[in-house]
């Protein structure tokens, strides 16, 4: 084997070692565990082992859990896995300005700490938005939202 | 006679680029509706998507200038592996400032630790140190050769920026298609995406001209003064 | 005449790079002192809540490691430089591959080492437990070491040829050990912490990719940056 | 001093952060002054014939 032969295998055997590194952490599921948030379910499911720590929680806001106090300082709702009835969800209890696309069925990111009272106190909200764009549906302006915030608590039972 | 006719073709192209710019911009902010939940704050996308794909691109650029200049050493190769590093940040800096603003009203923050925007901040500030680099080595020949191999291992993070929002949970929402965005705004934001490509492509040919003159005033000098030569490490 | 192999010439380099260290015990001293004064330097810094210091203590750790490999990496080469003996190894028929493995390799060792030194420390002063076992401590002490050496050491061998080259190492180094540190921190917490989500292995298995990503790329660049 | 304090209050009662085109003004001023500064920095750094 002459010195230029092996100095190429040895250069592809290198490129093809840096090649794993890069697509183990494309594809080897890592990210899976390594998370930016839990969903609820996931939380739950580790019991008091989640009481403390500053975690995030991710998911949808759940249909008709949405509550605010009279003087709209407090926010409180659930987070579910999904918008299903049923999904595993968890009481939050936000002190943050939420913004202006909040509502339900919306996913979001809350930070905080979650507790024995079985309740997510959180002070940074985030809303997760998916990557669709839609036009206002003709004959509901892109105001519409406002009205269902206007009356937040009555429509919420 | 040749000089003057293509110094009017250059000017009729920047011309037209800015034309091309001021009719995507219309359509971005005036001619497309505004989105069903965010209103007008979604036409920020305009400018934000193709602002941050100018990025990603330039970067793509400098890294096959890269590869290519260590397997042919050439100071046009190196030219426009500086010109594309320099305007991946311009580029970079600006779109994400853009994100941070939209982010605001839609996410409630403006900054978020997530895998998307962490992989963002790290390309910015390694191409802040790419070009330090270069300003750096005074030995045009060893400048090129370090950048090259510093710009190779940089671009690794382009891949992992591109399919973060696929490969981790993250704040940032996947990337559009057109299935998933209205036809008018699609309409849009091509026009937008074409607008800033022109933009990027005049941008990266002023700096690879700036580069290359560089290079050739530094190779070419006849006699330094004496005691005038800068001492390389 | 024959070349030595890659392996055999790398072993050589290696140890001629550890008996170098051995024989200036100063340099290594000081670079102790200096992460243990940046250890002390976070703690004063946060002020006494214990229970906030023992939480970060993995990021204090890796801070602490970071900043010291920046003054061995720079060390490394500036006595290589002074006495011009990277001039003289590749008068040596010896592949310079090998230079970068056994530079990189002593490096980890040293960053290694001194990364276990300072866990008794961090118990002394910042009261951590070791709640995991002591055998994953050094797993993922051992492995970001690595990963701070291998660009470590071209980067290195770059900015030390070039003018500002203490501002430049970390200008280029630490924006692409973010996420190595980031993985390192983070499972170092956990072995600190307790690990109750079982994170561990991924956070190993994310910062073993970045080892073969850093070590793959550096070996095929790095004749390219000592090359004349 | 009571004031601030009730505007910021304020805002949590309203309940949400309001999107407007004051965030797209920002943005589109922040993008196109950018790119124009640039612009002439790269006619400023432009390559001139020398003098021979």
């Amino acid at each position: 084997m002459t010195s230029s032969t092996r100095n190429r295998l040895f250069a592809l055997g290198a490129l093809l070692v840096a090649g794993a590194g890069l697509a183990y952490v494309a594809f080897g599921n890592i990210g899976q565990n390594l998370v930016f948030y839990w969903t609820p379910g996931e939380m739950l499911a580790q019991g008091s082992k989640a009481y403390g720590p500053t975690i995030r929680l991710g998911g949808v806001v759940q249909p008709g859990s949405l509550r605010w106090d009279a003087a709209h300082t407090h926010l409180s709702f659930r987070v579910a896995d999904t918008d299903q009835p049923g999904a595993p969800s968890v009481p939050v209890l936000s002190s943050e300005t939420p913004p202006q696309m909040f509502r339900e069925r919306i996913g979001v990111v809350v930070e905080g700490t979650f507790d024995r009272s079985q309740t997510f106190t959180s002070s940074r909200l985030m809303v997760n938005h998916s990557n669709e764009y839609r036009p206002p549906k003709p004959g509901d302006g892109p105001d519409k939202w406002k009205t269902t915030v206007s009356a937040p608590t009555a429509e919420a039972r | 006679m040749e000089m003057r006719m293509r110094r009017r073709l250059e000017i009729a192209a920047v011309l037209g680029t800015l034309g091309i710019f001021a009719y995507a911009a219309w359509t971005g902010l005036v001619w497309a509706p505004p989105d069903r939940e965010m209103g007008d704050v979604q036409r920020i996308m305009y400018a934000h998507v193709p602002m941050v794909q100018m990025m990603l691109l330039s970067g793509t650029i400098n890294f096959v200038c890269c590869v290519v200049y260590l397997f042919r050493a050439s100071w046009k190769t190196d030219a426009l592996a500086e010109a594309s590093a320099e305007t991946a940040l311009v580029f970079g800096a600006i779109g994400t400032t853009l994100g941070a603003i939209w982010g605001r009203p839609t996410w409630g923050v403006y900054w978020a630790w997530d895998p998307r925007l962490t992989t963002v901040a790290i390309l910015l500030v390694a191409y802040a140190g790419y070009m330090a680099l270069r300003r750096f080595v005074d030995d045009p020949e060893r400048r090129a050769v370090w950048s090259a191999v510093t710009g190779i291992i940089i671009a690794v993070d382009v891949p992992i920026i591109y399919f973060s929002v696929k490969w981790w949970k993250s704040l940032h929402q996947v990337q559009s298609t057109p299935r998933t965005v209205d036809p008018q705004m699609v309409y849009a934001l091509r026009w937008n995406i074409t607008a800033f490509f022109l933009v990027l492509i005049v941008f990266l040919v002023a700096r690879y001209r700036i580069a290359l003159a560089a290079r050739l005033r530094e190779t070419t000098v006849p006699e330094p003064a004496p005691g005038a030569q800068q001492v390389v490490a | 005449m024959r070349r030595p192999g890659l392996l055999a010439s790398t072993w050589v380099l290696f140890w001629k790079d550890l008996l170098l260290e051995w024989r200036s015990r100063a340099r290594v001293n000081a670079l102790v002192f200096f992460s243990l004064a940046t250890l002390l330097l976070f703690s004063f810094a946060l002020g006494p809540d214990t229970a906030l210091l023992r939480r970060n203590a993995g990021g204090y750790l890796w801070l602490a490691l970071l900043l010291s490999s920046v003054l061995a990496l720079g060390e490394s080469f500036r006595v290589e430089r002074e006495n011009s003996s990277l001039e003289g190894l590749r008068l040596v028929p010896v592949d310079t591959r090998s230079i970068f493995l056994a530079k990189g390799i002593a490096n980890a060792v040293l960053l290694a080492a001194l990364g276990v030194l300072l866990v008794p420390v961090l118990v002394a002063l910042l009261d951590v437990r070791i709640v995991l076992s002591w055998g994953r401590l050094v797993t993922i002490i051992a492995l970001g070491c690595l990963a701070i050496a291998a660009p470590g050491t071209l980067y290195g061998a770059i900015a030390s040829h070039a003018r500002a080259r203490d501002v430049l190492l970390p200008l280029l180094l630490f924006p692409i050990l973010i996420p190595a540190l980031v993985a390192a921190a983070k499972g170092t917490a956990l072995v600190f912490e307790g690990d109750p989500m079982t994170q561990f292995p991924s956070w190993i298995a994310l910062l073993g990719s970045f080892d073969l990503l850093y070590w793959g790329l550096g070996f095929v660049l790095f004749p390219r940056v000592v090359e004349e | 001093m009571m004031n601030a304090l009730h505007s910021v209050l304020a805002a949590v009662g309203e309940g949400r952060i309001q999107g407007g085109w004051e965030y797209v003004k920002a943005a589109y001023a922040i993008c196109w002054t950018g790119l124009a500064l640039y612009a002439v920095s790269l006619w400023a750094r432009r390559p001139r014939e020398e003098p021979k």
